[in-house]
């Protein structure tokens, strides 16, 4: 490629390398309070997230559904049991790491980057308050993070022993390639019920008025 | 088993008016060339749009538009209905000022300008992308009426750009202690995800500009994304800015919080990335009402992460016996791939119409009683299981789960 | 040798602005999914259109629209872009209204609807389209400026549709004395051409609806068009309405007054079809400016209406001595076929570029001097010879005949 | 194809199949005289193609470049010569079926299929005339195309003993693949005079705002 491309300046990689990786690679120093980190969350983040970051409105909860058991254990357990009817952030995410990297590069959703460090470190200190990891006077540092990860109340529930990170790896199911008289008490198990037909609309409106179908009439239509 | 409004041509004694009374296009003069300098569908396609599934998600700037394979035919996704997946809404990015940076584990962390990248040799490849949540909603039931919600986050196109790899090796990368990528954009988000180096090395990672013969379009990354053949969508990084060579996974936002699958056991799976062997039939389909009794085509679409397709089985009776469909068209490497099988509906009995893949490694689609033995059914991700069609004596299609 | 207003990034010391301040994009949300129903491509992109050549034509209706492959990738030509070539303008067709006509040699003449042909067994296949008189212009001098004007009357689709020859054996045709069809389209001029029954006997020809996943484009026959690969463009008759089956041809205009081939001697060469194995460098091409010393890509083009592309050379002396170039991405049966070539250009030399390819016929593309040799420089159509682009010394590049 | 399709009525056959071969199967019977042809003419088509069917504005020429010995020979001349600047239809068109069928089928070109079966038979006589083929008192009708066919200056200008009907046919040149040292003499023959650089519009305006290459400005731009 002779002739393109240049050396990037150390500005340049500063500005862009932003990432922060489980191993803390990446982490810029500084700390924030969970004092301060309230102060962020109710004038930055709670009219998305909801004051106690449980809002279903514009997106999932980012708080709740774990229990001090887990905290203990690194598993939460209403993943296992289904208590909980949804999976908040705090149920699954297993790396302090991809918190603070996210809040740090993503929120808020509206005006991304705009927060300090200090900002992100309070605020996400604050998340780990409202969900019982820390303490009301907890200030989260550099220096601190990797001891408070081990508090994540999933920090044991992942597991990579699959084969589905490479297209080479190992399959988890084998079906065979049956021709004939395979499933003798195969029946339909699930279909739609009647209220939900229209909630995708007309469908008619969504099929091509010539081909081998036409869609079906879910709504009623003006005049028909 | 007819249907109101159908159009079969409608002879009177002498004939069809439509032949009989010549139409003005037979008796006037036509549109002029490059009236439109570029072109659009037929005022009489409107139907077939990309849509979002109400319900689904909160808010239209992380959410996600369906690809209306009801009434799409061959293997290319026309680029104006590929689906859309944003976490942070999408741009028109302005290419002279977008720049990609090549950091970590390399001998010259470097720059490149758009016209650099699209300097350098280039391959074009045809391949699917589907998102890791396709059929997602499908897990525990049946919960959306047609193949454009139960299969839409999935399109198929030929990408031109520059293999990852060689400009990697330009930048003088250690593959030895550089086993992971991280590829991130240039959005709000500035999305992030991590890539295994023996996918790069396989020279199948792409920096990608091209799409369809024209430029990639802004809700798809304009003007450069990367192509993981095989690899769910979410790691097709668009609006990429930067590839960071590292010793160690990234453990992303969309790999740690999202994009894991949640086993029985209560452990989520982490780094699921490949798109097993899947297909469904595309006509008839949910939804659609057949016309009348007689011939049909059943036609539908399969592809693979891990390779080529080698076969599709299609069953008319809720998989108690199959037969072997055409693989018509061209037969690509992780390429949506197009089957056909002639079919005659006697207008009265019901039908269960299913389809199932085979690809080069001789893995077999599975089924969902398969599928959901081994993972529950609350993974979210991954769901390749086989797609039921059921057809009413009055020839109306029904989303179905057959266990 | 570089060009003001080129992008390459200027660095102050510090670095590149358009890196040290971060992007609007980077710093705000886009927009919403399904913003756009039916997408298109970036503002950036408004360069690459169709055009028409000043002068070629008189009028609008019947005339040409070049497509733009000075800016195109791979294979496929987006929709949006396909060239237009139209004898009494185009329109957009009712398809409910739509019917074909089956008559002559057949047991039942027959009439279908777009409902009933679309019912059918279908194929897919990906294959170029070319107008007879495509490079035309250029037969006796250089006459336009850029790959557009001297090729663009060429496009590459995946079309989807019915074999013609399985809905002629459902008519019961007569297969002995019926060696000609006649197609003919609902247009104004209801444009008539004549197929050899050889053609249709192999399979190839289709009734076509689809192309590239979508309907056909209004431009190019919505809803039904004829599909003959490798064959001039005029014979792919659009609105097609009507199949005869005869024992004779038919001697239309467009085969008895147009699309005849002058020799030398005064005659005409009636009934040319095919077109033959051809080529074109489409970067760098004419009127285009390399933006500094270094690194390119040649790449470009290749199709024979005979077969499969085997080959590629490409020569950068102007024909002394030639490179076999790498076919990037899909080959497939008279489809277009990318082709690519590393080179480095040193910034002060005059360059004379040059492709020629070769079929699976074994049949090599001819230089203008070779073509000329044989059929003078009147005849309009077929022109497959060699194509030169001469780089000059400042890097700007001129479409130049070499002899 | 079960199911499919139907037997086309006699009416709609009729209705449709209007297309004229060179053995004049599927010709109307009828006639139409060089006087009413005129007629016609000056009406409907002498806007277009002129009064002596000579305009060059919205096609090419239909009569010209013909002469008596064309007409006793059913060989252009000027074909071979050059002699004449521009192919006009009656030069060409070698079958007297293609203009009775085109005419019926597509002009007057923003009314087609409008002319009654006489008209076009007129009017197909008066273009004839035009050309001195036929003289002023003619009357063209079915019973006399064939020999009035056997009158057309370029009856015998065509050849199909060519291999480029069929993708199976045999070229009619072979160029040999050289390698190395193959046109010592090649140079450049011809190039775009510098007067039509612009004829073409700014270039820099077809070609993309990124990439290898940028389009050559080749028109003047305001401001620059
Ligand atoms: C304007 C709405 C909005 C505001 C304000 C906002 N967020 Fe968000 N947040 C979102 C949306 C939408 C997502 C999901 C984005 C996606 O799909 O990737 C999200 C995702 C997140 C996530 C990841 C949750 C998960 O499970 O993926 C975290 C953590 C988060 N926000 C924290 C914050 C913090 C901290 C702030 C304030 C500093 C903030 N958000 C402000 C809308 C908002
Ligand atoms: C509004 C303009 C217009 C009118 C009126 C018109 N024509 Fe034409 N005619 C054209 C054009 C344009 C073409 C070329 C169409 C094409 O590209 O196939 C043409 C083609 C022809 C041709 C074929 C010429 C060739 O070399 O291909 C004939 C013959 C002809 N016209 C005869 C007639 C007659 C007879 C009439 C009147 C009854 C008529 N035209 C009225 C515009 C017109
Ligand atoms: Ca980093
Ligand atoms: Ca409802
Ligand atoms: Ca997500
Ligand atoms: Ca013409
Ligand atoms: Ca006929
Ligand atoms: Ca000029
Ligand atoms: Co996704
Ligand atoms: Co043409």
């Amino acid at each position: 490629f002779e002739g393109l491309g240049r050396v990037a300046t150390p500005a340049e990689v500063t500005a862009w390398d932003i990432d922060v990786r489980p191993d803390f690679v990446g982490l810029p120093k500084g700390s924030g309070s969970v004092q301060k980190g309230m102060e962020v969350w109710d004038a930055q983040c709670a009219s998305c997230h909801g004051v106690f970051g449980e809002s279903n409105e514009i997106f999932t909860p980012i708080v709740g559904g774990t229990s001090v058991t887990d905290i203990q254990t690194g598993r939460v357990q209403s993943l296992k049991d289904g208590s909980s009817p949804q999976r908040t952030t705090l149920m699954k995410v297993p790396t302090l790491s991809t918190l603070w990297d996210y809040i740090n590069r993503a929120m808020p959703w509206n005006a991304p980057k705009s927060l300090s460090t200090e900002e992100v470190y309070a605020v996400t200190a604050y998340i780990l308050n409202m969900g019982g990891v820390v303490g009301d006077d907890f200030v989260l540092s550099h220096t601190n993070m990797a001891a408070t990860q081990a508090r994540l109340p999933n920090r044991n529930g992942m597991q990579t022993n699959h084969g589905m990170w490479l297209p080479s790896g190992k399959p988890d199911v084998k079906e065979t390639r049956c021709m004939s008289n395979c499933t003798p008490d195969a029946k339909v198990i699930s279909f739609m019920p009647d209220y939900a037909k229209d909630a995708h609309g007309n469908l008619k409106d969504q099929n091509r008025l010539v081909g081998p179908v036409r869609g079906v009439v879910t709504v009623a239509q003006a005049g028909t | 088993a007819s249907t109101p409004g159908m159009a079969i041509s409608q002879s009177t004694a002498k004939g069809d008016p439509a032949i009989l009374n010549l139409p003005l296009h037979s008796k006037g003069l036509g549109q002029p060339v490059a009236t439109m300098p570029y072109g659009l569908p037929s005022q009489y396609e409107k139907n077939l749009q990309r849509r979002e599934s109400p319900g689904l998600t909160r808010v239209g700037g992380s959410s996600v538009s369906f690809c209306p394979f009801q009434g799409l035919f061959g293997i290319i996704t026309p680029s104006g209905l590929h689906f859309e997946r944003h976490h942070q809404g999408w741009w028109d990015i302005d290419p002279t000022q977008h720049r990609l940076m090549i950091n970590g584990l390399v001998k010259k962390e470097m720059v490149f300008t758009v016209d650099e990248l699209m300097r350098m040799e280039s391959v074009s490849r045809v391949h699917f992308i589907e998102c890791g949540a396709n059929s997602g909603m499908e897990w525990a039931n049946v919960a959306v009426p047609t193949v454009q919600y139960t299969h839409g986050m999935l399109s198929c196109s030929e990408f031109t750009g520059v293999p990852l790899i060689k400009v990697l090796e330009f930048c003088g990368v250690d593959l030895k202690k550089g086993r992971f990528v991280l590829a991130e954009g240039a959005d709000g988000s500035s999305m992030t995800r991590t890539i295994p180096m023996e996918l790069i090395e396989s020279g199948e990672v792409l920096l990608a500009y091209g799409q369809n013969g024209e430029m990639l379009r802004p809700e798809n990354g304009y003007p450069l994304r990367l192509v993981v053949p095989g690899v769910q969508g979410v790691s097709w990084v668009k609006y990429l800015r930067r590839i960071e060579v590292g010793d160690k996974p990234y453990g992303t936002k969309d790999e740690a919080i999202h994009y894991i699958d949640l086993m029985p056991d209560g452990l989520h799976r982490q780094y699921t990335s490949v798109q097993e062997c899947k297909s469904v039939i595309t006509t008839p389909s949910g939804g659609q009402q057949l016309l009348s009794p007689g011939f049909y085509n059943i036609t539908g679409l399969a592809w693979s992460g891990r390779g080529k397709i080698t076969a599709v089985d299609v069953s008319t009776d809720g998989g108690r016996n199959w037969k072997t469909a055409k693989l018509q068209g061209p037969v690509h490497d992780k390429s949506l791939t197009r089957f056909n099988l002639p079919w005659v509906w006697d207008g009265k009995s019901e039908v269960l119409l299913q389809s199932r893949a085979v690809d080069s490694t001789a893995y077999v689609q599975p089924s969902y009683r398969t599928l959901r033995d081994k993972r529950g059914d609350k993974s979210i991700y991954h769901n390749n299981a086989i797609q039921s069609w059921r057809v009413d004596a009055a020839g109306e299609v029904h989303n179905v789960h057959v266990g």
